[in-house]
């Protein structure tokens, strides 16, 4: 279902879901997340409830589509807050973006990034949002990875890519297999560590790099 | 009205000439001596200039130090100039150069001394005024045939240089 | 696609040993210090002659974790941080977080704060569009409209320090609405001018639109296609005017956009020109917005009832909007906390910057001058 | 000796052609002396005029409305550090600001202000013209090789291709102006710059409108061809401030920075005199042969002094105009005296033995002073061209215009 779009009508202010969206989209948990949100949104969380809106999970042909062909690896189909997203294996989430990209028109890759949860065995979320020109939808893609994996690049799905993996191999150190040029993008080529990770503070950096580049003791 | 210090003029023009064009085939860095050459070229249109062709010298000035010399320069900077700088200057060829250059100046001893009634004592002095007249008729009247065949001569060579030059036309 | 050139690193570039008439690449090294990189941008070109081979950005120089102060700060005190990615355009840096997060708390701004927070970030637009345009002409060697469009973004700026007290860095906005009542006059003063800004930006057409050695240098240089855009990711005007129709404040609208009539203005061939048309176009679309908002402006409260402290419920949630340079997207994961999991900003310089390369391969040294200008970058955003 | 200097008043020619070198230093310090004070004037000029195209004020502290600006810059320019780049070429360094500097002063000494207010007037003066004026090529040149950088050689590169290719253009059309001397009832041509007006006057028509559109097209070829030889907006390539920082100047810093600017300024004025002379008339006041007769003489030999009573009273409502307090008063003061001043020049020009004098160099200098103007207008208006463009309306666009200008000239002069 489209999301966002919120109608901007006086007395359905304090509705975050519209009426119901486009025909293609499954209405069910639709009205479902109206609900929830129209729950939350009309007592306002003096405190943040422990509850708060819940993920449903996510029908529509596609994940039917994509379900009967790959079975458990698609491992999760939500909606949340009316935005679709899809957690997928990590070893068949390549291949299905590819899908998404040449079978499903999801023609325009937003943004591609990563999440650190330390404490997880896979402790990366790699995160694909995806626009599709035609359906005017948004999706969201996640696979976990775990350290040291490396996943197939998808600069030879949506050539944007390029400068979005280099940003999450600078901030993450998450390498992309294939990648036509996989080097740091923001920081000095020869910086040591990841900082977008969490065990990498808020002040540290890479000293010898400072002391050795810009004669200074330390940028802080 | 009467020429003021023309000796002076003259050999002091005689000497810039000579002394440039030492230094053009002396200075390491070509660019120096294309300097050299052009400082040798404007000389030369003093002498012109003293000889009452002010056309003459005009022409030289913007043909051979506006324009060719420029060109000149153009090309020797994009040169890379490092490795014939460090090359030893006058290499091996100083037998030869100094050979050829003592026949060269026996022959022009030759001719100054043997030949001195071939060269009439003065020329009739053109009056200045009439001077570029003069040059054009001459140039398309009685030499119109050699001028155009010189122009012909410059266009071939500037064809033959654009193919040389240019790899896909 | 933009393959990228295998990279030595600049100082294995070295200099080109062959001589003049065999050799074929020049290295010139652009920025990070340069007039027309518009921040310490750095671009490394491979030149033959004047014609450029391929370009390769270097960038980072500005860069300030502005996604790792996000993760250390709470929710409030990260707001004003998104305020210095884009500075030309503040506003709408800020207007994407607060949704972003007022999504993520299951609030909706109200009313008047939403037709506030559009007539301030359409004003926004104009500015950074009229920075874009003076910087641009400057660039291509036309010096005079800088200093036309310094005096009309001067007025905007001026409405945004009686707002809100800053003219560059305007935090405007809050999680919930906006902090500040708009001050006495504030309708007066928008109309105004509203109404004087169309004869001024007929005033800079006069100068360049027709003008014969702006449409040379800009027809046909930096030519994108639709289809290499939407593979690029590249957004905003410059997709439009590659003939996209795609504006989210149309496509996904945010705030009070659908209240209001506006056209989206498209080019035909992804040019220069066309994306200098497409931007002048905005401006005025952008006026006919702020008018409808400012004549709609409705009563009631400015600020929705959020709690003190912030405690989004854990989820994450993606939301974009339509800024000056393209599509501005916030990624914000919660993890139930005060503080967000993660905040993620899709930049849109960052990404339309990718195009660079594929814009101005074959062409030559003064395009990549006017292409970098029209990308309309700004390299605290890029950067971050 | 007195006797040689006073001689020269009675005679009837420039100080060249009298021989008289006395006079002939008194013209040169005179015609160095205005052309650098016109340089100035220029540069406050341009800063003023330029800034009010662009709704700003431009100098305004030093002096009132920043009249002392060039001055103050001046100083400033002579006593900043000089820096060479280490790894530059250091005598080329030294000698290529000079080059362009002798460059285009020296086209001066043919440029005729008036019948017998020239230095010296060369039967070959516009050759001569031409000539000087394309050294200052090799200066730019030199300068762009010796700072040894990237973007100076580049410039420079630029620089020289592009004067060398609207030199051709520019001379045809000079030619086709010649050429019109030529076919004057007397049937001999002239590359005099003095002849050339002289031309102009006995054929009793300004070249710009001979043959018409003939010569306008012959005009406006080398007006364009102009602006590019001086390498000035649109056609600023070699100093593309956004592509290449300053062009072949970029190293270049103080005093010897200001002798570039110098030199590129006295090339426009003296490439604007060439075209003043060829095609409007040089020194010759607006119908000359038709509006004649003694009260006529005395209209347009009383419009110099005239005009400076104008200036004097715009200056004197400046004045007024002046804020009224303690802090403006030296400024005000200042502006006073300027106003006066230039009332007082007026008044001189009025004096019947000055006027006689001074009223054909008034005419040119006007005539000049509005191709000057025409520079700061295009500046404020024009972007740059890229430099394929520029080659392309050099070689493709004007040089065959040119060259069909030339025969048409010659055809139509034939057949007349």
């Amino acid at each position: 279902m489209p999301e966002e779009t919120k109608s901007p009508l006086p007395g359905s202010a304090g509705e975050p879901e519209g009426p119901a969206g486009k025909p293609q989209a499954g209405g069910a948990q639709s009205a479902a997340a109206a609900k929830s949100a129209e729950t939350t949104s009309e007592k306002p969380p003096a405190v943040a409830k422990p509850a708060g809106p819940v993920a449903v999970p996510w029908t529509s042909p596609l994940v039917a589509n994509l379900k009967t062909r790959y079975g458990s690896g698609v491992s999760e189909a939500s909606t949340y807050l009316g935005q679709n997203c899809l957690v997928l294996d990590s070893s068949i989430t390549h291949e299905i973006l590819r899908i998404l990209a040449e079978e499903q028109e999801f023609d325009y890759c937003v943004d591609i990034t990563a999440v650190h949860y330390p404490k997880r065995e896979k402790p990366f979320d790699l995160v694909w949002i995806l626009y599709s020109f035609p359906r005017n939808q948004r999706l969201r893609v996640k696979t976990m990875l775990r350290e040291q994996e490396s996943f197939p690049s998808s600069a030879s799905i949506w050539p944007g890519a390029n400068w979005l993996e280099r940003e999450v191999y600078d901030m993450f150190g998450l390498r992309f297999e294939g990648h036509p040029d996989l080097r740091r993008i923001l920081l000095p080529e020869d910086w040591r560590g990841h900082p977008l990770r969490k065990d990498y503070g808020i002040i540290e950096q890479d000293e010898q790099w400072v002391q050795a580049n810009l004669g200074i003791e330390s940028g802080q | 009205m009467t020429p003021v210090a023309t000796p002076f003029f003259f050999y002091f023009l005689a000497a810039l000439t000579l002394l440039s064009a030492i230094l053009v085939i002396t200075q390491k860095n070509a660019v120096h001596s294309a300097l050299a050459l052009i400082l040798g070229l404007l000389a030369q249109a003093g002498l012109y200039l003293m000889l009452y062709a002010p056309f003459v010298a005009g022409v030289q000035i913007i043909l051979y130090a506006g324009g060719i010399m420029v060109l000149f320069l153009f090309v020797i900077m994009l040169v890379n100039l490092e490795r014939s700088q460090k090359e030893e200057q006058f290499n091996r060829q100083w037998l030869v150069g100094s050979l050829a250059a003592t026949a060269l100046g026996g022959l022009l001893v030759a001719v100054f001394i043997k030949g001195k009634a071939l060269f009439p004592t003065s020329s009739t002095q053109i009056a200045e005024a009439s001077n570029t007249q003069q040059v054009g008729e001459l140039l398309y009247g009685q030499y119109m045939f050699p001028f155009e065949i010189a122009s012909l001569l410059l266009l071939v060579a500037i064809i033959g240089a654009v193919v040389m030059a240019k790899k896909r036309i | 696609m933009p393959d990228s050139t295998p990279h030595p690193s600049p100082l294995e570039l070295g200099t080109p040993d062959k001589t003049f008439l065999d050799s074929n690449e020049l290295i010139l090294n652009m920025g990070p210090q340069h007039p027309a990189t518009h921040g310490v941008l750095r671009v490394i070109l491979k030149l033959d002659g004047e014609k450029v081979l391929g370009v390769e950005c270097v960038i980072g120089y500005l860069h300030r974790g502005v996604e790792k102060i996000g993760e250390n700060r709470t929710y409030t005190m990260f707001n004003p941080y998104v305020d210095r990615m884009d500075y030309v355009a503040a506003v709408s840096n800020g207007l994407g977080y607060c949704e972003t997060v007022e999504k993520l708390l299951q609030v909706e701004a109200p009313r008047r704060a939403n037709y506030i927070r559009v007539i301030l970030t359409e004003l926004n637009r104009l500015a950074s569009h009229m920075l874009w345009l003076g910087t641009h002409a400057l660039d291509i060697g036309a010096m005079t409209p800088l200093f036309y469009t310094f005096r009309d973004r001067e007025e905007i700026l001026k409405i945004f320090e009686k707002y809100c007290g800053a003219r560059l860095t305007t935090h405007a906005f809050r999680i919930g609405g906006c902090q500040y009542e708009t001050y006495d006059g504030f309708e007066r003063d928008v109309k105004t001018f509203v109404d004087c800004v169309p004869p001024k930006i007929d005033e800079y057409e006069a100068l360049l639109t027709s003008n014969r050695i702006w449409v040379e240098r800009t027809k046909n240089v930096g030519k994108i296609s639709a289809a290499d855009c939407k593979a690029l990711g590249v957004t905003g005007p410059v997709l439009r005017a590659s003939g996209v129709k795609w504006d989210i404040r149309k496509a996904l609208p945010y705030a009070a956009y659908s209240d209001f009539d506006f056209e989206i203005p498209v080019g035909a061939n992804g040019d220069t020109y066309d994306r200098y048309l497409v931007r002048m176009q905005e401006m005025r679309q952008s006026l006919r917005i702020i008018r409808q908002a400012v004549e709609g402006l409705p009563e009631g409260p400015i600020m929705a009832k959020v709690p003190k402290v912030m405690k989004p419920p854990a989820g994450e949630v993606y939301h974009s909007i339509e800024a000056p340079k393209g599509e501005l997207g916030y990624f914000i994961v919660s993890d139930g906390s005060t503080q967000p999991y993660r905040v993620r900003v899709r930049p849109p310089s960052f990404v339309n910057l990718q195009a660079l390369d594929l814009m101005v391969r074959g062409q030559l040294v003064a395009d990549v001058i006017a292409v970098i200008g029209t990308l309309d970058i700004v390299l605290g955003e890029v950067d971050r | 000796m007195l006797d040689y200097v006073t001689s020269y008043l009675s005679s009837n020619t420039t100080p060249g052609q009298a021989g008289n070198v006395v006079w002939a230093l008194i013209y040169i310090l005179i015609v160095f002396a205005g052309v650098s004070i016109a340089v100035m004037a220029m540069n406050w000029l341009e800063r003023k005029a330029l800034a009010h195209f662009q709704i700003r004020l431009g100098p305004m502290r030093v002096g009132p409305h920043g009249l002392l600006q060039p001055i103050a810059d001046a100083i400033k320019l002579l006593t900043k550090e000089d820096i060479i780049p280490e790894n530059a070429d250091r005598l080329v360094f030294w000698i290529a600001p000079l080059i362009i500097l002798c460059a285009s002063f020296a086209v001066y000494v043919v440029i005729p202000f008036g019948p017998t207010h020239a230095i010296t007037d060369l039967n070959i003066g516009i050759l001569f013209m031409l000539g000087v004026s394309s050294l200052s090529v090799l200066g730019v040149v030199m300068a762009g090789w010796a700072s040894n950088s990237h973007y100076p050689l580049i410039g420079s590169l630029r620089s020289s291709a592009q004067m060398i290719s609207y030199e051709v253009a520019m001379g045809m059309a000079v030619v086709s102006a010649i050429l019109m001397t030529s076919l004057n009832r007397s049937g001999t041509g002239t590359l005099s710059m003095i002849g050339i007006v002289e031309a102009q006057q006995q054929q009793q028509i300004w070249y710009l409108f001979k043959f018409f559109p003939l010569g306008f097209i012959a005009f406006a070829i080398f007006a364009i061809a102009m602006v590019a030889e001086t390498n000035r907006a649109p056609f600023d390539l070699p100093e593309a401030e956004s592509e290449l920082t300053a062009g072949f100047h970029t190293e270049y810093s103080g005093l010897r920075w200001s002798l570039f600017m110098l030199g590129e300024y006295a090339a426009m004025i003296a490439v604007s005199s060439i075209a003043v002379t060829l095609w409007l008339g040089g020194w010759l006041r607006p119908f000359p042969n038709a509006l004649t007769g003694a009260t006529w003489d005395l209209a347009f030999s009383l419009l110099p002094g005239f005009t400076f009573l104008v200036l004097a009273v715009v200056a004197w409502v400046g004045v007024i105009r002046m804020p009224k307090h303690s802090y403006f008063r030296m400024q005000t003061l200042g502006l006073a005296g300027f106003a006066v001043l230039l009332g007082l020049i007026g008044l001189v020009l009025f004096a019947p033995p000055v006027r006689d004098r001074i009223q054909d160099i008034f005419w040119f200098t006007a005539k000049v002073a509005f191709f000057m103007y025409m520079y700061i207008w295009y500046r404020a208006t024009f972007p740059r061209y890229r430099f394929d463009q520029l080659m392309r309306v050099g070689w493709k666009v004007l040089l065959p215009v040119s060259l069909g200008v030339l025969i048409g000239t010659a055809v139509v002069g034939m057949v007349l």
